[in-house]
């Protein structure tokens, strides 16, 4: 097995969303068929987020900046997809194994058709990927393409060198990345690709970038999206310190739990079970009349009335009537209720 | 002849037994759900037919006991109404003594009980609890938002993890697995009967009371 | 005749590889994998073309299976674009098929408008008629506008062999070779209002 | 394109200048960034804060239609600083030719000497220059025109050749180098600044950037589009762009050129193929009655007296062979006077608007075109397009063409025009050659037969042809015979077949009586073999070879088209294997001039040709003679020469040039519509601005129209939007139509980011939506703030996914008087919230 890689160079990345198109054409995600229904964004952006439909998407942020030199602004063009954790959340959470950690790539599997649209990856994830797809009533997310990865037949693009087969062996974003700033290979070239870059950006001799950053290898142990970034992380809608809740700690604190009080109460109950062999019991008889309890074995009367000195009758005539005037006036209003 | 004291309606047994059953079903298909590895191996169509599966029974596990009480609303009264009872210094004593009883019911005395024990009260109480927090979380995740969702499914496994708890210790008694509680299963899952023997030991009070008044005891030949 | 049309499918079929011949060898393979990794393209035959967009020439390779397309993605053996396209080109699967919101089914973009259509004057609607019937409709057009504004002399006598009446415009769509049979036609019929894209 | 787009990478400085490459040409990014990565800089000079901008290293801004004054400022910058490339402007431009005295340029009036005020043009013979000596036409054995003498070569007198005075020191002012560093002297840095907008400080950074290019050993590439051309003086912003790019020694060279990047997938192509009023196939003349009344005065005009195009009759009678067949004799002139004249009216796209509103043109053909959406002043375009009797369009969707009559500010009931919509095939639908900016021309192969009832373009012309000609067969006709002599013959098993069509393109040599035979012709492998005597046919010269192989005749994937090999001779991108680059399978053209005086390279890392002292060594076709044929038939190489630029009759590239119909040197003049006034000489608009005087063109004043705007594309979108409008994800990814303004003018207009805003001038009136951005900021221009906004152009009322309103209804219909594109990157709007 081999642990492998999305490259992605924010200082190459045009905005152009030939990934987001490509990936809804390879993996036949509908878009909007009504009439004037995708609502303008005032942006570059479209759709604003991820979505049921949308497992890709460029995100564009502009931000002010006082070096007069550069305009005022830079423009921070941003990937939003599927990180592909090292140590995936959603994956620990998922309770039907759709999302799994796949063992020839290392990638977040996705199969869909286990989905049983529970949405916890949803609330884990440190990225607020997941997306739920209401038509199917599944999750809809990156999958890396791993139906290419790992059945294509050919040439990699862009320099990486893919997963070595043939034609199709890269996803389909990476395929179409016009720019060459997506890439494809293993985790380790493509970190290696990523400092390197890193390295030539901040030191080129015309507009260097000092704040150029890997982004993807230190974060949350690492992922399997690897990222250069001209600018902070944040303006690509990405988190500087990426933390999973506390919630799927918990979450995975239960398995073991279960296991723990089962096994304990087995072997509890077991033990009871030892201890209780062989116990024989009396046979008991009551005497209405003498309100007696007797051992019918050894002949003794075990005890008298309830045993503190009371009458039998009274108190069980007083209890019972009680109990049945009550539950009648219940049963009436309730049934005065229906009609 | 043997006298017997009719404890359990035919209804009531059913409706347990419905609600027993469906429980146990949505904790194993539950469990596939509860541990990836198990559905990771099966085939998707199978791991669907499960999570359909628990979802038709969490249906049934609802419905049916709520069906039976607009049926026999007295008897469900009567059922919940005797959980309701003062507490007396007996019902204490049962409790301190119980764990020593479960190691030791040769040398552990306990004493006479009412219509329920103490420790029915709070077993079959927290079974009762166990199963409104399974199905409020169930709705949390079937229909929540995301922030739903999480919490609902902490819920969802804690409960699970009580109802582990709870469920093994009610099945190991009430089943009269428990040496001392043999006969037990027949409440349920016989005629709903209880001999005078078996009461008298069980539930001391309750018995006096129902052999005194005779109105539920049966004479039946041994 | 019949064998060198017979070569010429072939060529398409060697020159970029059948995926039928890949399909047949990797089928033991894709059985082996559980249904998400699903191989879309197998027992399709693949066939290269060039984007209708820009002019960047950029390659693509069509996956075809039964006469219906399959996928459309960049050619990853054209030096131009290595397997790359923008938004627009990695959507030409679209022009002519789009997937429904409801059910992902794939189906024909219903924006196409694949049959002849006429307006007819001061209607508000379409309405659709034969190819026959509109080949015919619009060479009689033709014909009569002609006929009537041909001009085989200008005022100094020059041959001219003109009618200003009919334009025609565009060329940027289509194919050299579509290109020069439209050129011809119009032409030949006089038409001088001759223009295309290059200016928009 | 000059060049090619894998040539990019060997660029050592790119300016991408009128061109949001990134965002409309995609696919140059991955080339401009591997130049980046060996080391090159990348210059974005733009009116916006593009996609562009933001992966390129420096930004700076311009005013709309400033850009002459932009290179102007750099021509002058080059030459104060010394930068030039002195062995390259001395020997391969004609910098030493001496320009006719009478030549001035008068900057208190704007105008070039030669004005002619009563016909509102220019004679440009003052541009011309001084003649040394007439040289005769050589039409002795060997003599280039010796083949006029042939049998069956129509009868014309070849021109004699005017050999120009020339100075090589450079000490005469009327040298055309001296006219042109003059003429720019006025062009210092603060005028510039003053003109354009940009910062001084950012200004000269970017001159000294691209200037370094300067060197001999440097290359410096220019990617240009719709930006530098949508002028009415876009011709002249493209010329003064080959100015630079000869200044710096640019032009021939890997990694150099003038780059127009072309916006259509065979927008190339059809210009090749001549689909132009004023163009025949091959960059030749289609005949006018003023030039060209007689085939005699036809190829005497054209004919050039020096360099390749003397062989201008060959292509022409080969491709009235390849027209007329069998039917084209010597006798009948090969059939020339069948061709319609044109001649003093306009017939381009601006202006078959106006001739339908007048009522002259009745019928119209739009072919995969939409100018309902795509011409300027689209509003006056659609209510003239409801006088014609009838409408046809073929295309994919119902474009906004074919539905004018639904246009909300039209009532159908009122309009009687007839109108065809015809279902036409994908691209994928057909096969069929494409040429893409490179001149790349590559085959497309039919994957599937097209949906339901659609037709490829070429059987839809098929079938209208033959109706045609039945029914003139028939009935008969007004001159029938133009129609019935042409020869028709494109079927392969009797069907109209596109493979038919490539060998016409390619030429064949043509035996009497063998018109509609393809399976035996044999054909041409080159142009040189052309011949001005009826034997061979080639619809268009400039491809001859591109289809030439008889072994395969009916297999693409066998011919020169074909071509899939990624051999890379050399290293430089050039691909000489992949498909076929027109002519003769050159990639970068004029490449003579990518090696000095001795025939050595320039950069020898980037070698296209090499002259080793015997012989060229070449990385990619000559283009030059390279060789000669001796007596014996034998190839003899041509040493080195100054003659880089073969087609043109001086064989050198032109500064002072007097082919152009406007200006002879660039000079700054303000788009029709203006925020300013010209401070560079005395005339506002061009003098030679076409079609201003067009009472629908309603000029706006400043006074009323404060904002200069602009348009462009952004890259999720495509012209018209007919197409990708109807891909849904396209719609998503860019939902609605915007219009870019900056922070300062939304905050005057009380304007929100996303709110909708009304755009409006004299000519129409629409709502956007505001995408209101820190990428746009108000310049400063001669002292006061200008606003400037951007609209993209992709809606209309049509499409079952989006529609949205016309932003053209707003742009001029004026134009340039060389090319005749309009305006539609400068003009004047308000803005305000609704």
């Amino acid at each position: 097995m081999a642990d492998y890689a999305i490259f992605w160079d924010a200082s190459k990345c045009t905005g152009c969303k030939g990934c987001q198109s490509a990936c809804k054409c390879w993996n036949l995600l509908p878009s909007p068929l009504g009439k004037n229904v995708n609502e303008p964004t005032g942006s570059y952006q479209s759709p604003l987020d991820l979505n049921g439909n949308t497992r890709l998407l460029m995100t564009f942020q502009e931000n002010e900046v006082s070096d007069d030199k550069k305009w005022g602004v830079e423009w921070s063009i941003g990937r939003r997809s599927c990180m592909h954790c090292v140590n995936p959340a959603c994956a620990t959470v998922c309770p039907s194994g759709a999302l799994s950690v796949d063992e020839d790539t290392g990638f977040v599997r996705v199969q869909d058709d286990k989905c049983i649209g529970c949405q916890y990856c949803s609330g884990v994830c440190p990225f607020d990927v997941p997306r739920y797809y209401a038509g199917g009533s599944r999750i809809n997310k990156c999958t890396a393409c791993l139906d290419r990865v790992k059945n294509g037949g050919a040439k990699p693009v862009n320099g990486g060198t893919g997963t070595g087969n043939p034609r199709y062996s890269v996803p389909a974003c990476v395929h179409t990345c016009s720019p060459a700033a997506l890439d494809f290979g293993t985790r380790e070239d493509m970190l290696a690709k990523a400092y390197a870059r890193v390295q030539f950006l901040q030191n080129k001799p015309v507009n260097p970038c000092s704040t150029a950053s890997v982004y993807g290898d230190v974060q949350l142990e690492g992922t399997h999206v690897i990222m250069v970034l001209k600018y902070a992380p944040e303006t690509y809608g990405l988190p500087a310190d990426p933390k999973v809740g506390i919630l799927p700690t918990l979450t995975s604190w239960m398995k073991p739990l279960a296991a723990f009080v089962g096994v304990a109460t087995i072997a509890g109950l077991g033990l009871s079970y030892i201890t209780g062999l062989g116990y024989k019991r009396d046979t008991l008889h009551f005497d209405p009349d003498t309100e007696e309890t007797i051992d019918m074995d050894t002949g003794e009367v075990v005890c008298v009335g309830d045993g503190h000195g009371h009458k039998i009758r009274a108190a069980a005539d007083a209890a019972s009537d009680a109990a049945v005037a009550a539950v009648a006036t219940v049963a009436d209003k309730a049934q005065e209720g229906e009609e | 002849m043997t006298k017997y004291i009719q404890r359990h309606s035919r209804q009531t047994r059913i409706t347990h037994g419905v609600f027993i059953s469906s429980c146990i079903l949505l904790a194993i298909t539950g469990l596939f759900v509860f541990v990836p590895p198990l559905t990771q191996a099966l085939p998707a169509s199978v791991v669907y037919g499960i999570r359909m599966a628990h979802r038709v029974l969490a249906a049934i596990f609802i419905l049916f006991p709520i069906v039976s009480a607009i049926i026999a609303p007295k008897g469900a009264g009567h059922f919940f109404g005797k959980y309701l009872r003062k507490w007396d210094k007996d019902d204490i004593t049962w409790l301190i003594r119980f764990v020593p009883y479960m190691l030791g019911p040769k040398r552990v005395h306990m004493p006479d009980q009412r219509i329920v024990k103490s420790g029915q009260i709070v077993a079959d109480g927290m079974l009762i609890l166990i199963s409104l927090v399974m199905i409020i979380s169930g709705f949390g995740l079937m229909f929540g938002g995301t922030g739903l969702k999480s919490v609902s499914l902490l819920f969802h496994d804690i409960g699970f993890v009580a109802l582990i708890l709870f469920g093994i210790a009610h099945i190991y008694l009430g089943a009269g697995i428990f040496q001392p509680y043999r006969h037990t299963v027949r409440l349920m899952f016989g005629d709903g009967k209880v001999s005078e023997s078996d009461a008298l030991y069980h539930w001391g009070h309750w018995a006096r009371e129902e052999l005194s008044s005779g109105a539920n005891v049966v004479e039946k030949p041994e | 005749m019949d064998l060198t049309r017979r070569s010429f499918v072939k060529s398409i079929g060697l020159a970029f590889g059948t995926s039928m011949a890949y399909g047949l060898a990797t089928q033991s393979s894709t059985l082996a994998f559980a249904d998400d990794l699903d191989w879309r393209l197998v027992n399709t035959e693949e066939f290269t073309n060039i984007c209708c967009y820009c002019s960047g020439g950029c390659g693509t390779i069509v996956s075809v299976q039964d006469n219906e397309l399959i996928n459309l993605e960049g050619d990853s053996d054209h030096p131009i674009n290595q397997g790359g396209l923008c938004a627009k080109g990695a959507s030409m699967f679209q022009l002519r098929n789009v997937i429904t919101e409801e059910t992902r089914e794939v189906i024909h973009n219903p924006n196409r408008k694949t049959h002849p259509l006429v307006r007819r004057p001061g209607a508000s609607e379409w309405e659709q008629l034969s190819w026959d019937q509109a080949i015919l409709e619009i060479a009689r057009h033709v014909k009569e506008t002609r006929d009537a504004t041909f001009v085989e002399q200008d005022e100094n006598g020059v041959t001219v062999n003109r009618t200003e009446a009919i334009a025609s415009l565009g060329g940027s769509q289509q194919n050299c070779e579509e290109d020069y049979l439209i050129l011809k036609t119009m032409r030949s019929l006089g038409v001088v209002a001759l223009d295309n894209q290059a200016r928009v | 394109m000059t060049g090619h787009w894998c040539d990019f990478k060997n660029a050592d400085v790119i300016i991408s200048c009128g061109s949001n490459n990134v965002e409309n040409h995609p696919e140059s990014a991955r080339w401009c960034h591997t130049a980046v990565d060996n080391g090159a800089t990348w210059i974005v000079v733009d009116p916006r804060f593009t996609r562009t901008a933001a992966v390129a290293d420096i930004y700076c801004p311009m005013r709309s239609g400033t850009d002459i004054t932009f290179w102007g400022g750099m021509i002058n910058y080059i030459i104060e600083h010394d930068l030039w490339q002195h062995e390259y402007v001395l020997n391969y431009t004609n910098a030493t030719y001496l320009i006719n005295p009478d030549y001035n340029f008068d900057v208190t009036t704007g105008l070039f000497s030669g004005w002619d005020e009563e016909h509102k043009k220019y004679v440009t013979t003052t541009w011309g220059y001084q003649t040394e000596e007439t040289v005769a036409p050589n039409t002795a054995t060997g003599g280039a025109f010796a083949y006029t003498l042939g049998e069956g070569v129509p009868e014309f007198t070849p021109p004699s050749k005017l050999v120009p005075k020339k100075d090589a020191t450079l000490s005469d002012p009327l040298c055309s180098f001296n006219v042109f560093k003059e003429h720019y002297s006025r062009y210092d840095l603060d005028t510039v600044c003053n003109v354009c907008g940009m910062d001084r400080e950012t200004l000269e950074l970017v001159y000294a950037t691209y200037a370094s290019s300067g060197a001999p050993e440097k290359s410096g590439a220019i990617l240009y589009a719709l930006g530098q051309t949508q002028h009415h003086y876009g011709s002249q912003n493209t010329r003064i762009m080959s100015l630079v790019q000869l200044l710096l020694g640019n032009v021939g060279v890997a990694g150099g050129g003038v780059n127009a990047l072309r916006g259509e997938p065979n927008v190339q192509g059809a210009t090749d193929m001549a689909m132009l009023v004023y163009d025949f196939p091959g960059y030749l003349k289609w005949p006018t009655v003023a030039s060209h009344s007689t085939l005699r005065e036809w190829l005497e005009h054209e004919t050039y007296s020096d360099g390749y195009y003397v062989n201008k009759p060959k292509f022409f009678i080969s491709a009235l062979k390849e027209w007329f067949g069998d039917n084209a004799t010597a006798d009948n002139d090969y059939g020339y006077d069948w061709l319609p004249k044109i001649g003093s009216r306009d017939y381009t796209t601006i202006s078959t608007f106006e001739l339908i509103d007048e009522g002259i043109i009745k019928g119209y053909f739009a072919w995969g075109m939409n100018p309902m959406n795509s011409t300027p002043n689209a509003k006056f375009a659609r209510q003239a397009m409801s006088k014609l009797d009838w409408l046809v369009s073929v295309d994919w969707v119902e474009t906004a063409t074919a539905a004018f009559w639904k246009a909300p500010d039209l009532d159908p009931a009122q309009i009687q025009t007839e109108v065809y919509h015809l279902p036409a095939a994908l691209i994928y639908e057909k096969s069929g050659t494409i040429a893409n900016s490179g001149r790349w021309l590559q085959w497309r192969y039919k994957a599937l037969d097209p949906a339901d009832e659609a037709l490829p373009d070429y059987e839809i012309c098929d079938r209208l042809w033959k109706q045609i000609t039945s029914l003139y067969t028939d009935e008969g006709g007004a001159c029938p015979e133009p129609i019935l002599n042409v020869k028709w013959d494109y079927h392969i098993d009797g069907q109209i077949d596109p493979r038919a069509v490539a060998m016409a393109l390619n030429g064949y040599k043509k035996q009497p009586g063998d018109d509609g035979d393809w399976d035996s012709r044999e054909l041409l492998t080159t142009f040189a073999n052309l011949q001005a005597n009826g034997t061979t046919a080639c619809a268009i010269w400039i491809y001859s070879g591109f289809y030439g192989n008889s072994e395969a005749r009916y297999d693409p994937s066998q011919q020169n088209v074909g071509k899939r090999s990624l051999e890379d001779k050399g290293g430089l991108g050039l691909y000489q294997e992949w498909a076929y680059a027109w002519p003769v399978n050159r990639r970068v053209l004029y490449n003579r001039a990518s090696a000095d005086m001795e025939g050595k390279p320039w950069n020898p890392a980037r070698k296209v040709v090499e002259w080793t002292g015997e012989k060229w060594d070449n990385n990619d076709v000559p283009d030059f003679v390279a060789a000669s044929t001796a007596a014996d038939g034998t190839s003899v190489p041509v040493p080195p020469n100054n003659k880089a630029f073969m087609m043109t009759w001086e064989q050198n590239a032109r500064f002072v040039c007097s082919t152009m119909k406007d200006m002879p040197l660039p000079e700054h003049y303000e788009p029709l519509e203006s925020p300013t006034d010209n401070i560079l000489n005395g005339r506002q608009n061009s003098p030679c601005i076409m079609f201003a005087d067009h009472p629908s063109v309603q000029k706006g004043d400043r006074s009323e129209f404060p904002i200069a705007a602009t348009t462009y594309s952004v890259v999720e979108h495509w012209q018209t939007g007919a197409q990708t409008r109807g891909c849904p994800v396209l719609v998503e990814a860019m939902p609605d139509q915007f219009i870019e303004m900056s922070v300062e003018l939304a905050e005057e207009k009380g304007i929100a980011n996303g709110d909708k805003v009304r755009v409006w001038n004299n000519r129409g009136d629409v709502q956007l939506t505001a995408f209101v951005t820190r990428r746009l900021r108000p310049l400063q221009v001669n002292g006061e703030v200008c606003h400037l906004v951007g609209m993209i152009h992709h809606w209309d009322w049509t499409g079952d996914y989006s529609t949205g309103d016309t932003v053209n209804d707003l742009s001029p219909n004026v134009g340039d008087p060389n090319s005749y594109i309009p305006e539609y990157k400068a003009f004047l709007v308000n803005v305000e919230k609704i």
